[in-house]
């Protein structure tokens, strides 16, 4: 017994601690139990994980906990499980360790915010879900940490809920991704109807008895309902458009939750489900589908954000795509891969990108920064680091797992791998058109500029001069800076070979030299458009006007939804359900019934003349019928 | 009825025949009168004109209940004519008249 | 005399008490007996704590009246066990949230309230059709003249619209019994599914359904199923909080209750064939809830109508005639009955602090009041169905069912799944977030220990219910399968669709 | 002789019954009433009802119509304005009377089993002798119990028509 | 055959007791009043409700059997009813003291005409010949238009009591035409003699029996305000003095139906088919009209008057079944509602003040909080009316529709049933106004109760409740006295 349970159970006791006593604790303590209750639970994973041999070539099949029956109805039984296999090994690390970065990257940003306690328990409580979601041995468990996690989300992106674009952007996000979940839990429910179990490992290894052409239809139906699920919470294509607004929230959330480790759910969710996915092919060739498009557009509205979070939300869309392709062509290990990898890189981005916020006091538009390299150079640094990776510089994490995934692509589909490599291209342009736009060129920033649309409001320095986070930022910001760098060094793909076996054959040299050359062409251009030249990008712009905005608006995709889905929907419940359906025609008929009868007795009323000889009428009237019924009309019967 | 020559004796169904008239002249007469006297009268008249079914009637069975009950029935008929004309006092004393019509306030 | 013959009649007991006691003391006593009561009646839980028997428990069984022979009889199963516990609960806590809310004829409210207690236990424990017609009805008294007397402006409308609705229906029901009783000569339920289940009471397909639509009427309205809802929304927006808070969290349940004892096991065929447009009504129900809730300027009705939605899911566990969908049904009136209760308590609680339910009213009431935004979230959740809180349990194991019944119908009645969340939310947001005005902070104080008193029980109910649910579901699990087994027996044809043939190549492989 | 009498005395009944409905002045109608009943007194001694016949004239013509009179009398009712019927008397009221009278018509003259005719004397049920013994043996029940209601007829009298205590 | 045969013996007279008691005591009462010295108040009440006491025990105790040749038969009918007759008559008598004071209008002969009145009930329900039942329903009918119009001052009364007489006696023209055919056709008038010749095996010609039938039906059908017949009722129940009213809705009432089950279901049994029918009609007719005209009454007498017709159709539902449960029904019916309608408009009474001029529906507004025990108690007996469980209407009610499946009239079930959810609506605007209304001025003088008038309004309460609790009390005894 390894007591699996703990690591979930520290993050939330730290959440109940916060949330309850919290405005009672002083800051230290605050923090202590905060990043305390992380910390422990990354030793506890840690642990447990040499307690079985992760490291050491042992846990090459599943080991589960089982704690108690949590739903017991007919055959149908849902237990709480936790179980814990290479997959999990690596998540675990990944969300605990990062998540132990950012919780302490959070003490220095936040510490100038309202709510302190308020945030560090949501971001506690963010962590039990999200480990619930990692260890779950089935599907319900999951599916409770998938939504755990969401309403984590959803309380951080609306962490200063007094704005309304931000808590609309928590709605916003909570509504999507319960869309998501919509397919998820039909997919659940297929699978509990047909299998009896919701037990990952019993209906895998049901599933893997099963000839591949066995029902192939229920097996795309389930995947297909599962990726509904996964491009709601991993931001694909139809359902991305909640990521760029969660980037209302405080920028360490959006390291955590929005880049690091909750969106890649879905990625995790596919990979653990992955066996049902084999089963048809069809569905695996729509994830990539839907993962490469994701990929491709997303870099493509980047490339015009001026805001520096978006950009990097935007980039994250498009690198959840590209673990998403990964997975649709079947290079499972290489998606995880790049999940580790990018949370890595893309955490970093986000801090550093933070750091940059709270040096420039909360401004996010990058036309209002610029040569920041002389007031910040330790965020620089690092963040050059992560924009390294990501645009694919050879040897650096990003790089490492990218190219595992498009030469993935190019065995499985070549025009995939183009069309993946132009996207690396992109990529590399707008992370480094940030970074220059950033750091390079004159500071624009309007001296004394408060406060950015997000008022996390640094009263205590609001002054013109940007200035270098303290050492608690910086800190982790350079231990993701190694990991960026190193991260691909960490042989994910072999280390989950016994899960994900690897295709043989070395794939042909060219395919990484071209990959990296896109990216290196990217950095080259963005220096050439924002260091060299900075008047060529409006020209540009101008001149291919009708694509400028285009993308500038991001295609238009929220109006669109808001016009097809939201208006009808709102507007047809209010004057058509409500107005007409309830108020006008089913209250019409019980009242109608009701004057009906006032009608009837109005009737009667007026046959009560008072006058003695009108009621002697009637009796005679009375009498000739009952003579008839009974002495005439009697006779018949 | 059979016509032609008059017979010796007519059948007892022309006497019920007879009452028949009388009590729809009396309902008639209910109906048509104003006076609430005369409406009173006709209620009379109905019961004289059962009175005549009865007497025949037992006649026709050849046993005398039928005188029996008539007799019941004019002795009730005097005990209403006691109280019915009590009554009509008091809402002559009233109203000061005999329209039946005009009795007629209690309605809806 | 059982235990359960106590907890029956203590409330009517209260109820003379209060009148007899002076006006003074009528709040503390109505407190302090039906915390009694409550007391009182988690006795009921002992034979059903460590094993869970199927049959009956504390069946009390004398002659009411010899002829036309009616009979007293009351006893427990694993299906009224948990709703009686409902109403014991919360009438204490309707006492509780009542305390400063009612002031005027304080004396009759209470009692009016343990009447009100005293029908709802008598409707979920009789075994006897005539008992249970009686309770019907008396409880339905109550609850009239608490929305008519202490309800708001149109509390006048409201109530008698509540009363006729209700008598339209159950006068049918009426006679549907008597014409049983005609049939069978007897009014004891336990009899007369006996007959059904022993073939020696069989109707033809016409009778069976004129008399199961003649109950399914009565319980239809009460639910309320679609098209007959629009009581509902009005009763609740004028009711008092307390009267709100016993309608749906119990009076409401007779109604599903009754749906589950008696038209589906008493006529089983006709169940089976109606089942179709039923469980269309129910999804119908579900969807139109949740989007006319979604435009609801008024905090009550918007609460109202999201019943009308939570409902429909119940109606679509009990007919889709599975294991599952019935347990969720069940589990889901329970769930109904704590969340949408806290929900019109909190609601209540603002109602106190503003005087007012219109939404626009409100905004930021965050800032001022952080516990209560606190709680009024949870409650949100738990009404939108997040795991680890109760009604998540009860949704999943419906549509669960459903997806086994039919999965056309899972399809669309998940759609009702969002949409909660829709309307919820940006009830939440409009109430809670934003900038709140002077005159709203000012009159926005944050729970008192009262309020506390009354809705953290509610409070930790949700959290234990969605987390353990198993200390509940074994022996509502028992007595559905009881259920399952006598709708089974005629049954014609199954609605179920045969699982596919994969599952038994899956079989044989392993 | 019998058909003849009958034939007389019913064309008076009739004809008063007539004049009873039309004439507008209530004493006219009261004393046409008086002539309905004479006939009417007659016929029952044609069918044999000799204690009856006299009770009729002393009862009824005598008591009952003195009675009436001495109230028209009193309250010296005049002639009524006009003729007006109550609409629903003449529509409703008028049709379905002569269908009634229509319907014990046809009963009297087909369904009624036809029985020897009326001849004067063929009956002695009805004399006095008769009629007093069944009326105390058979009848003494009902006879007595008429005392009651003659008690109610002067109480209501005293009740409706004395003059105010106070 | 000797005279001495037919002498009475003291067996006639025992069963005839009550009657002998009552009437007695009427006439005792006028003594009294005869020598009462001016300005005495009189204590005729007292001896009023001395007689119905001891009518009472008299009543339930007499042997069963047939009395004085046959005129009268004792049997569990007769004493059923003759016993809710007198108990009616005690409560009545209850409820009009305080109100004749109150008039100042109090004299014995009031008291006299009811007790005169309940001997005509009386001798109505025990009657096994024609001739008594005409007898009886006279006395019991000319001292109820009396009584109508006792307060001979006030217009409304006068005319309830023209109005009652003139159409009273009018139908009983008919009722009479009808007994003379039944004699014709059937050759006798008593009860038993008439069953006997249908059923023998010269049967007259049914068409005849049929048209008798008819015209019976009509005189019964208007005493018991059945549609459409009841023109009358409306308009005498809301100009009579309030406690004549409920006597009115339910001694007669009683009565007339206790004759009906006689007649119909006891002589004319074997033509069943032919009258059945039509009372199916009359019975709809009834609910229908007395339900839907009084949704729309504004007067709180007047209401009751519809409603006492809707009542009556409910009750003639259950003499359509023509059946032992439908009697037993109707028995049960007619006591629950004796209770249930005294006891309404014995509070009534009291709300209306002298003169009855508060008797407007919104008159009542908020006397719920001026006389909370008097608007609980009138709330009491509105439930029954609608027929909410626990109290007898319903019980009535149910068991009425019980009879009715019992012999398959299903739809006019169905139909009666969704009336008495119409019902519902008119009889809960009372309590509406009564509770949910804030107090008008008109209850600001209210002078408290008389203790026998409280007794009457808490006597019936009682028996309300208690015949809606233990129905057994009177169930058992009414299918045991049940016709067939």
């Amino acid at each position: 017994m390894q007591q699996l349970w703990l690591i979930p159970i520290l993050p939330l006791l730290g959440f109940l601690l916060n949330g309850i006593f919290g405005k009672r604790l002083a800051k230290p303590v605050i923090n202590a139990i905060a990043v305390g209750s992380v910390l422990l639970s990354f030793l506890w994973v840690v642990k447990t994980l040499s307690g079985l041999g992760a490291f050491s070539g042992g846990l090459d099949q599943t080991y589960k906990e089982h704690y108690y029956t949590w739903i017991q109805s007919g055959a149908l039984n849902i237990s709480v499980d936790f179980a814990i296999d290479r997959l999990t090994a690596v998540m675990l690390m990944v969300v605990t360790g990062v998540g132990a970065l950012i919780h302490i990257y959070s003490i220095g940003y936040m510490s100038h915010e309202g709510g302190y306690y308020r945030f560090f328990a949501y971001l506690n409580l963010f962590m039990f879900f999200m480990l619930i979601l990692v260890l779950g041995a089935n599907f319900l468990i999951l599916f409770v940490g998938w939504e755990g996690v969401g309403l984590c989300s959803y309380l951080l992106i609306g962490f200063y809920f007094l704005e309304k674009f931000a808590t609309d952007a928590g709605n916003k996000a909570f509504i999507v991704n319960r869309i998501g979940d919509f397919g998820f839990a039909l997919a659940i429910f297929l699978v509990g109807f047909h299998f009896n179990t919701l037990d990952f490992t019993t209906v895998m290894t049901q599933v893997k008895g099963m000839p591949i052409e066995v029902s192939a239809g229920l097996f795309t139906a389930i995947s297909l309902l599962l990726l509904v699920g996964a491009t709601g919470k991993s931001a694909q294509i139809p359902l991305y458009v909640w990521l760029p607004d969660a980037m209302a929230g405080p920028t360490p959330v959006s390291a955590l939750i929005h880049a690091a480790t909750m969106v890649t759910a879905g990625v995790y969710m596919i990979a653990r489900t992955s066996q049902i996915y084999l089963h048809s092919t069809w569905a695996l060739d729509i994830v990539a589908i839907v993962g490469l498009t994701t990929a491709f557009v997303a870099a493509t509205i980047g490339l015009a954000q001026n805001d520096i979070k978006k950009v990097f939300a935007y980039s994250t869309v498009s690198q959840l795509g590209y673990m998403f392709v990964g997975l649709g062509v079947g290079a499972f290990s290489a998606g995880i891969f790049h999940l580790m990898t990018h949370a890595f890189f893309k955490a970093l981005l986000f801090l550093g990108a933070g750091s940059v916020i709270h040096a420039c006091s909360g401004e996010q538009d990058m036309r209002h920064m610029g040569g920041l390299r002389k007031y910040t150079p330790i965020t620089m640094v690092t963040l050059l680091c992560g924009s390294l990776a990501i645009a694919g510089f050879p040897y650096l994490s990003g790089a490492a797992s990218k190219d595992l995934i498009l030469e993935a692509a190019y065995e499985h589909a070549p025009w995939m791998y183009w069309v993946g490599v132009f996207t690396a291209g992109m990529t590399a342009f707008y992370v480094f058109r940030a970074f220059f736009m950033t750091f390079f060129g004159e500071y624009k920033g309007k001296p004394a500029s408060g406060h950015g649309h997000d008022d996390h409001g640094h009263d205590d320095h609001g002054h013109g001069e940007p200035h270098e986070s303290p050492a608690v930022m910086w800190i982790p910001l350079a231990i993701l800076a190694v990991l960026s760098l190193g991260g691909g060094f960490i042989n994910i793909p072999h280390f989950l070979e016994p899960i994900f076996p690897l295709q043989e054959g070395e794939p042909a040299r060219w395919l990484e030299y071209v990959a990296t050359a896109a990216g290196l062409g990217g950095i080259a251009l963005a220096y050439l458009f924002y260091v060299l030249s900075p008047s060529l990008p409006e020209s540009i712009a101008s001149t291919f006007k009708g694509v400028h905005t285009l993308i500038y608006n991001k295609y238009f995709v929220d109006e669109f939804y808001d016009s097809t889905v939201v208006e009808p929907i709102v507007g047809g419940s209010r004057q058509l359900l409500w107005r007409v359906g309830d108020v006008r025609l089913i209250d019409g008929i019980a009242n109608g019934i009701g004057s009906t009868a006032r009608g009837i007795g109005g009737i009667l009323r007026r046959a009560q003349s008072g006058y003695i000889r009108s009621y002697a009428a009637w009796v005679i009237a009375g009498t000739v019928l009952a003579i008839a019924y009974i002495g005439f009309m009697g006779a018949s019967r | 009825m059979p016509l032609g020559p008059l017979p010796a004796a007519v059948p007892p169904s022309w006497y019920l025949t007879l009452s028949a008239i009388l009590f729809a002249l009396g309902v008639l007469g209910f109906l048509l009168r104003r006076n609430i006297i005369t409406v009173f009268m006709s209620i009379e008249l109905m019961l004289n004109a059962v009175n005549l079914s009865f007497i025949t009637f037992s006649y026709v069975l050849k046993r005398n209940d039928g005188h029996i009950f008539s007799f019941f029935v004019m002795v009730v008929a005097a005990a209403e004519a006691a109280v019915g004309l009590a009554i009509i006092l008091t809402v002559f004393k009233n109203r000061q008249t005999l329209e039946i019509d005009e009795v007629s306030s209690l309605k809806n | 005399m059982s235990l359960l013959d106590i907890v029956l009649f203590l409330p009517l007991v209260g109820f003379f008490l209060l009148l007899i006691l002076p006006k003074q003391s009528s709040r503390m006593a109505a407190m302090v007996i039906s915390l009694a009561i409550f007391v009182v009646s988690l006795g009921l839980l002992m034979p059903y704590w460590f094993q869970y028997p199927s049959g009956h428990t504390f069946s009390t069984d004398i002659q009411w009246i010899s002829y036309p022979p009616i009979r007293y009889h009351v006893a427990l199963d694993g299906l009224s066990l948990w709703l009686v516990l409902l109403s014991t609960l919360l009438t204490p806590i309707a006492a509780l949230v009542s305390w400063n809310y009612i002031d005027k004829r304080v004396k009759e409210y209470y009692a009016f309230l343990l009447l009100l207690e005293f029908g709802v236990i008598g409707v979920f424990i009789s075994m006897d059709l005539f008992l249970f017609y009686v309770f019907w009805e008396v409880s339905l008294v109550p609850m009239y003249f608490l929305i008519g007397i202490w309800g708001h402006e149109r509390r006048i409308y409201a109530a008698v619209k509540f009363f006729l609705f209700t008598m339209a229906g159950s006068v049918l029901m009426l006679g549907a019994i008597i014409f049983l009783y005609n049939r069978t000569g007897t009014f004891d339920y336990g009899q007369i599914q006996g007959m059904i289940q022993t073939g020696s009471l069989v109707f033809d397909a016409r009778t069976e359904m004129i008399l199961f639509l003649a109950f399914f009427m009565a319980f239809a309205i009460k639910v309320p199923i679609f098209p007959l809802h629009t009581w509902l929304p009005d009763a609740h927006v004028e009711a008092p909080t307390a009267g709100s808070l016993m309608l749906a969290s119990v009076m409401l349940k007779m109604g599903t209750y009754g749906l589950l004892r008696f038209c589906v096991t008493l006529f089983p065929d006709a169940a089976h064939r109606s089942a179709p447009w039923i469980v269309g009504l129910a999804i119908v129900g579900i969807i139109y809830g949740a989007l006319v809730a979604l435009v609801q300027p008024n905090m009550k009705k918007l609460v109202a109508y999201s019943s009308v939605s939570h409902l429909g899911f119940v109606v679509l566990g009990i007919f889709t005639f599975t294991q599952q969908g019935l347990d969720g049904a069940v589990y889901q009136m329970l769930n109904h009955g704590i969340s949408t209760g806290a929900l019109f308590i909190l609601v209540g609680f603002l109602y106190e602090r503003r005087h007012s339910l219109e939404i626009s009213a409100y905004g930021g009431v965050a800032t001022p009041a952080p516990n209560l935004a606190i709680i009024f979230l949870i409650t949100t959740l738990a009404s939108i169905g997040l795991p680890t809180l109760n009604n998540f349990v009860g949704e999943y194991l419906v549509l669960q069912g459903t997806a086994g019944a039919n999965f056309g119908w899972a399809v669309f009645a998940s759609l009702g799944v969002i949409f909660s969340a829709c309307y919820m939310l940006w009830l939440y947001q409009r109430t809670f977030f934003g900038r709140a005005s002077e005159s709203l902070s000012h009159h926005m104080p944050d729970l008192t220990t009262r309020e506390w008193a009354a809705i953290l029980p509610l409070v930790l109910l949700m959290v234990w219910m969605g987390s353990f649910a198993q200390t509940f579901l074994p022996s509502i699990s028992v007595q559905n399968a009881a259920i399952l087994e006598q709708t089974k027996k005629l049954r014609t044809e199954r609605v179920a669709i045969p699982a596919p043939q994969f599952v038994e190549a899956s079989r044989a492989n392993r | 002789m019998d058909a003849l009498l009958f034939m007389i005395f019913a064309a008076i009944a009739v004809i008063c019954g007539i004049n009873l409905v039309v004439q507008t002045h209530p004493i006219s109608s009261a004393l046409s009433l008086v002539g309905v009943m004479g006939a009417l007194a007659a016929l029952y001694l044609l069918l044999g009802g000799e204690f009856i016949a006299a009770a009729q004239l002393v009862v009824y013509a005598g008591a009952i119509m003195v009675l009436f009179v001495f109230v028209i009398m009193l309250l010296n009712a005049g002639t009524e304005k006009k003729m007006t019927v109550r609409p629903l008397g003449k529509y409703l009221g008028a049709p379905f009377l002569l269908l009634f009278f229509g319907m014990i018509a046809y009963m009297i003259q087909r369904i009624l089993p036809a029985s020897s005719p009326v001849v004067f004397g063929a009956f002695q049920g009805g004399t006095a002798l008769e009629i007093g013994r069944s009326l105390f043996t058979v009848y003494l029940l009902p006879f007595e119990v008429t005392s009651v209601l003659i008690l109610i007829a002067i109480l209501g009298a005293i009740v409706l028509a004395r003059k105010e205590v106070d | 055959m000797p005279i001495a045969n037919f002498l009475p013996t003291n067996v006639d007279y025992a069963r005839f007791l009550p009657e002998l008691i009552l009437t007695v005591a009427g006439v005792l009462i006028m003594f009294l009043e005869a020598l009462r010295s001016e300005g005495r108040r009189t204590n005729a009440g007292l001896v009023a409700i001395l007689a119905l006491v001891l009518a009472l025990p008299a009543a339930l105790m007499s042997s069963s059997g047939p009395a004085f040749q046959g005129m009268l038969v004792i049997d569990g009918m007769a004493t059923f009813f003759r016993t809710l007759v007198i108990v009616v008559g005690l409560l009545v008598v209850f409820s009009s003291t305080d109100y004749l004071r109150r008039e100042n209008q109090e004299s014995g002969e009031y008291y006299a005409l009811i007790l005169f009145s309940i001997v005509g009930q009386c001798v109505m329900v025990s009657a096994n010949e024609l001739v008594m039942i005409f007898i009886g329903l006279e006395i019991s009918s000319i001292a109820s238009y009396i009584l109508a119009g006792y307060l001979r001052d006030d217009a409304r009364n006068n005319e309830a009591a023209l109005k009652y007489f003139l159409l009273g006696s009018f139908a009983t023209a008919f009722l009479l035409y009808g007994v003379a055919w039944m004699y014709g056709a059937t050759g006798s008038t008593n009860l038993t003699e008439i069953r006997r010749a249908l059923i023998s095996g010269a049967a007259p010609p049914e068409a005849l029996i049929g048209v008798a039938a008819a015209l019976i039906f009509v005189g019964l059908a208007f005493k018991i305000s059945a549609a459409p017949f009841q023109g009358w009722a409306p308009d005498v129940y809301q100009g009579a003095p309030a406690p004549v009213s409920a006597f009115l809705t339910v001694g007669p009432k009683a009565a007339a139906f206790a004759v009906l089950l006689r007649i119909f279901l006891g002589s004319l049994e074997p033509i069943a088919a032919r009258w059945a029918p039509a009372i199916w009609v009359c019975a709809l007719a009834t609910m229908v009209v007395g339900n839907f005209a009084a949704i729309m009454q504004s007067n709180i007498k007047r209401l009751l008057a519809y409603s006492s017709i809707a009542h009556a159709g409910y009750v003639l539902v259950a003499v359509a079944a023509n059946s032992g449960t439908g009697s037993a029904a109707a028995m049960f019916y007619l006591a629950a509602y004796a209770f249930t309608n005294i006891g309404a408009f014995a509070v009534v009474t009291y709300f209306s003040r002298k003169g009855e001029r508060y008797v407007g529906i919104d008159d009542f507004a908020g006397l719920a909080q001026r006389q909370p025990g008097m608007a609980a108690m009138l709330t009491i007996f509105l439930l029954s009316l609608i027929g909410v469980p626990l109290t007898g209407g319903f019980f009535g009610k149910f068991y009425i529709f019980k009879a009715a499946l019992d012999s398959k009239l299903i739809w006019l079930t169905v139909l009666g049933l969704l009336n008495s959810a119409v019902a519902a609506y008119y009889y809960l605007r009372i309590l509406v106004v009564m509770y949910f209304r804030e107090p008008g001025e008109s209850v600001e003088t209210l002078p408290p109760a008389g203790a026998l008038l409280q007794i009457a309004v808490y006597g019936s309460a009682v028996g309300t409740l208690l015949l809606g609790i233990f129905p057994s009390l009177i169930l058992d005894f009414a299918n045991r006295a049940a016709i067939r």
